[in-house]
């Protein structure tokens, strides 16, 4: 894909819609689950008809208690959070939740985990026929308890089934969010891609732990969290390339995105859409600001698409040289 | 009027060795924060530290901000590190606040707890029996207003450097015992180290008393967004009425709450 | 293994040295391979008499010129590389480097890579026939060209020959150093421990990459680089517990430590030693400081002996909560 | 006497939008620098920018250390919010420096590469036929002391707003064409953009001139530990005599290299 440069000053805002398996976004930044609530929190902030989408905190059939404190910790340039997928349940969900967020025009994804193939598929089925969410976003880094806890989406297999079980249930856009804790994220991304996803996100976050040197014991509760920030931006830049190299679905980037210029990096590197996340803590109107960096990127690039940069890395030819 | 706002750092003013009070001047329309409310504010512009810190609202007036901090790790030695004319960040007024104390109260502060419940003493002059207790005399900060706002204090530090020696929840006891008051309509209110609070509630309890505290919880959000800040809370369950604990986010349910919920590990 | 506190005030300086396969260390802190160089550039600002061991830059059998520039970048808290693993060739190590090394107390530890299981089976002989070099360390974060260059530290069956056929090879301490990159690095430890490694290292660099907006192409000439530095310090500390679960035989922990505390944190979590990586580049007299930290903390604790510490994090038992 | 040394600011001017002029007095002894050397300079006490960044010495006299910087990214920025009397950590002087002018020398400098230079010209006054190119008057910083130090100065900038409106290295090439001066004795030295150099280097290819140039590279270490800062250089095979290129490292070997040696891609 060359970069197409308009001759003249450009008058009109550039084009910043892009599609994400059939679902029409008005821009390609969208929130990260767990990092924006259930859109609420953050809408006395952030103008939520301006988002391109808005992905909820993660959700399960039956409603979770989450992980015991602290649950959080800041490390260098990241955070590590187990929260422990605390969460309404999707029936309250629907009741208590959907409704407010129905209000807006922004499309909402509904990010949903279970601990066995079943709990996934009835949960998909549930949001599947609620009205007012338009992609599902499933979270497979979770372990299943009917396999010895090995996380799903670490084992190609299980992952397999799983995806396949759950794209058989929903008509819904489905889009397989993927862990990083893996060895070839490539062929990961082919399995979803393969096994039925629509679209591919990452990364999920790294798992880590901090240790209290004066207790002798992990700051978490949990022992290990996740590490999510810009810590982590530059193996997520990385792994959504491998992705790209990899599947044809679109992808959704993120990890680490704080600014328009780190947005521009996954989308260059061949993301179709970025997701913030720990930014949305730091700065409550981040995603806005990201949009609009974008927005102004393209125009002073001279380009009127932001389709004309996803995926415009400009590579030689890869060696094997050793790192 | 927004929730997240600029503010210019006009005062950063040590008070001993850790302790310091910041004053902060929004750059635009602000909502009044109650006492027992937090900002959440930005240590820095670098990624380190990363994440905002909560402080509880110390003083507004005159379209200023005051915070009482102290000194504990990366976040507010950046803080501390601030100099005049520094920009910063701010979320707030967040949280729940201190519910209207019906005339007299009793109010327990347990070190830089006192940034917490002065605003309160100070919107209900004299008529607070205030308890506040410290690691030693250089500590006991703001001892002066907090005086002057309350209609008794008594003062305990560690090392028996002001006040009496020994822990102020003892001396908050020997209070209640004595007959000297009818406490039994006083409400308490506390801000201060968790061991401190837990002591409160086993008091509280054993007397009958309703007690508020003020609590903290690791934050990365601050508006109720991350479930980082959670704390067990005991709930009756709406459709079979029976008890349950919930998890509770402190920035956004609290921080304040009745300890009498609060489920102790 | 408890924690020990000697009542009295303590009078004696606490002991520090450890035991790693054998070699005797006067205490934990080492270099980490490639940014220490040769020992002899930071021999001006560090007394090599009082680091633990010193672990030189990876060598191979063959002289390699390395990747062409840029090879590092800046990311937050950490740093991409792409060296490449430039170095002289074991030969000329050993005729130009070794002898400045020998002048030293402290024990050398060779760094080697190869990019085919004979390779590996040849350096690690000839630089076990030289005089002052004390243990190997075996960098298996390489591609195999003999096996459509898959990294040897990310496939099992290719890890296990590669160490064993070195571990026939060498009558050194054999320190086998784990790549990050991989879904289960507790397997993949006992995988190493199994094939006869006598310690295992880690963590290796994460693969990253930094995209450069306006020119659309990676700011590394060779695509991606080894992410290193304070971002990853969770991430290790994570993996040498993981590690320090599934193995018996002594860990090296590295991953971002800059101070004294972050040193800790490997030591509790189970490393008997740690590596000294990116922060020699921010403080020269980064290692120096930290022994000295590690000493202090141990007094200040009341500890006599730093093997009180190795190992000791205190955990619940674990659950199998969602992340 | 130490290569490795904590410095006070005291002074951190701006000369325009972006350059600076740092004035750092070393906190202990420290070795005398010769001009072509640089320094690595800590842009902050966060983790974040955390890699020290190369400076050439601009000036060393009376105890103190002078380096003129521009601004370019996050760690230029991060040092230019540095104030009186902050510390920072140094490491210096490092790399190789300018082989001695013999008699009069040609120095070329663009932009920014200015710093590097005038120490050269302070050392040997009034040797220097010095060409001098920036993008408009405001970026041709320490005019006045080049003008002072040097025996002829040739200005272009690419705005033509001072000097002539072009590339310094067409007015150096008019100049050796010129019949005025014998120029075959003239070394040259410069620092600038890649752009430049490249072009100076087919200048001096062209006219058998040896020119030494100072190069740069992104840098980690500084020290030559981490060989991220290479450079292709040709060099004799001592076995077989061959030519053949290796990686040099810019911190160790240079930053300063005979340009013929260059490789150029
Ligand atoms: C609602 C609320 C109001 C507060 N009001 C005040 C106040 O008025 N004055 C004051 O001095 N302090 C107040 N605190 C505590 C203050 O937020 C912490 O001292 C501060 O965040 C420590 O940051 P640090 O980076 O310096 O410490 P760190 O190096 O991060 O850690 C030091 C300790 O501080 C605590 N801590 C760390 N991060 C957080 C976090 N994000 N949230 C809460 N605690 C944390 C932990 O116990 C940790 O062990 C309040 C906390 C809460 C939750
Ligand atoms: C030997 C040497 C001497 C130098 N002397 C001077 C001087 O006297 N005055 C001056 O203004 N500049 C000098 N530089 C350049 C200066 O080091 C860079 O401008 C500075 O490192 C940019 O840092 P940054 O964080 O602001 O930019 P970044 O945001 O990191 O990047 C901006 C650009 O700076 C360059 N850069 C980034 N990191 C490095 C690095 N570690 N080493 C070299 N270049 C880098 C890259 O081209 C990058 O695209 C010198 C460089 C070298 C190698
Ligand atoms: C506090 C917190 C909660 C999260 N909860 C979820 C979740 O419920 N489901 C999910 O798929 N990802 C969850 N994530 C991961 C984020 O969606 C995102 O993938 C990750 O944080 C990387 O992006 P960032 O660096 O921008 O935060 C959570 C992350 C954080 C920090
Ligand atoms: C510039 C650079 C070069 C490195 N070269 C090697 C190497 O040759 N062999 C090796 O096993 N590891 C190499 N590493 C990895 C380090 O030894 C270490 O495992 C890693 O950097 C993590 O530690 P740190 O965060 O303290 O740097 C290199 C790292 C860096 C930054
Ligand atoms: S801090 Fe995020 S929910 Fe309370
Ligand atoms: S910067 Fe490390 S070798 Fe030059």
């Amino acid at each position: 894909m060359g970069i197409k440069r308009t001759e003249d000053k450009i008058q009109k805002t550039p084009n910043l819609s892009v599609n994400i398996a059939g679902l029409k976004l008005k821009n390609p930044v969208m929130t990260a689950s767990g990092t924006f609530g259930y859109g609420e929190e953050y809408s006395e902030f952030v103008d939520l008809n301006k988002l391109g989408a808005i992905v909820v905190k993660g959700l399960s059939l039956i409603p979770k208690d989450g992980n015991p404190t602290p649950r959080v910790v800041e490390t260098p340039a990241g955070m590590l959070n187990a929260i422990g997928l605390q969460n309404v349940g999707i029936k309250a969900f629907i009741k208590g939740k959907l409704p407010f967020l129905r209000q807006f025009q922004t499309p909402v994804i509904a990010n949903f985990f279970g601990d066995s193939i079943d709990e996934y598929v009835r949960a998909a089925g549930e949001l599947s026929s609620a009205d007012g969410i338009h992609a599902l976003e499933m979270n497979i880094s979770c372990p299943n308890k009917q396999a010895g806890w090995i996380v799903f989406g670490t084992d190609p297999k299980i992952m397999e089934q799983v995806i396949a079980a759950v794209r058989r249930t929903t008509a819904l856009p489905l889009i397989v969010k993927l862990s990083p804790n893996v060895t070839d994220i490539g062929f990961m991304s082919k399995v979803a891609e393969n096994s039925g996803a629509d679209a591919i996100s990452l990364i999920n976050t790294i798992t880590g732990m901090v240790v209290n040197i004066k207790e002798r014991k992990p700051v978490l509760a949990n022992i290990t969290g996740g590490l999510s920030g810009p810590a982590i931006r530059p193996v997520a830049v990385r792994m959504v390339w491998e992705v790209y190299k990899s599947v044809r679905i679109p992808i959704i980037g993120m990890g680490g995105i704080m600014t328009a210029n780190d947005a521009l990096e996954f989308l260059i590197a061949g993301a179709r859409a970025v997701a913030v996340g720990t930014a949305n803590f730091v700065n409550p109107t981040a995603t806005i600001e990201i949009i609009q960096g974008i927005e102004r990127f393209l125009a002073e690039d001279g380009l009127s698409d932001i389709n004309e940069i996803i995926g415009s890395l400009i590579t030689g030819d890869l060696n094997h040289d050793m790192p | 009027m927004h929730r997240y706002f600029k503010a210019k750092i006009t005062g950063n003013t040590p008070l001993n060795e850790q302790f310091r009070l910041l004053t902060l001047i929004p750059l635009s329309e602000i909502e009044i924060p109650s006492p027992g409310q937090f900002y959440m504010l930005q240590a820095s512009s670098a990624l380190v530290p990363l994440l905002k810190r909560p402080f509880s609202i110390f003083e507004h007036q005159a379209g200023t901000l005051k915070f009482l901090y102290r000194i504990r790790g990366k976040g507010t030695s950046c803080l501390a590190g601030l100099g005049m004319d520094d920009t910063i960040n701010v979320i707030g007024p967040l949280g729940n606040s201190y519910p209207e104390p019906q005339e007299d109260f009793i109010a327990v502060a347990g070190g830089i707890g006192i940034a917490s419940l002065l605003p309160l003493l100070s919107r209900f002059k004299k008529k607070a029996y205030l308890f506040y207790g410290a690691r030693n005399s250089d500590e006991l900060v703001m001892l002066n207003e907090a005086k002057s706002l309350s209609k008794e204090v008594a003062i305990t530090t560690d090392d028996g450097s002001e006040g009496q020696k020994g822990l102020i929840t003892d001396v908050l006891r020997d209070f209640l015992n004595s007959s000297r008051i009818t406490y039994h309509a006083l409400q308490i209110y506390a801000c201060g180290p968790m061991p401190m609070i837990k002591e409160l509630s086993s008091i509280c309890m054993n007397k009958g008393l309703r007690c508020y505290a003020s609590f903290e919880e690791h934050m990365a959000c601050g508006v109720g967004a991350c479930h980082g800040c959670v704390i067990k809370v005991r709930r009756q369950n709406t459709e079979d009425r029976t008890q349950k604990w919930i998890y509770e986010r402190v920035c956004k349910e609290g921080p304040v709450f009745d300890v009498r919920e609060i489920v102790w590990e």
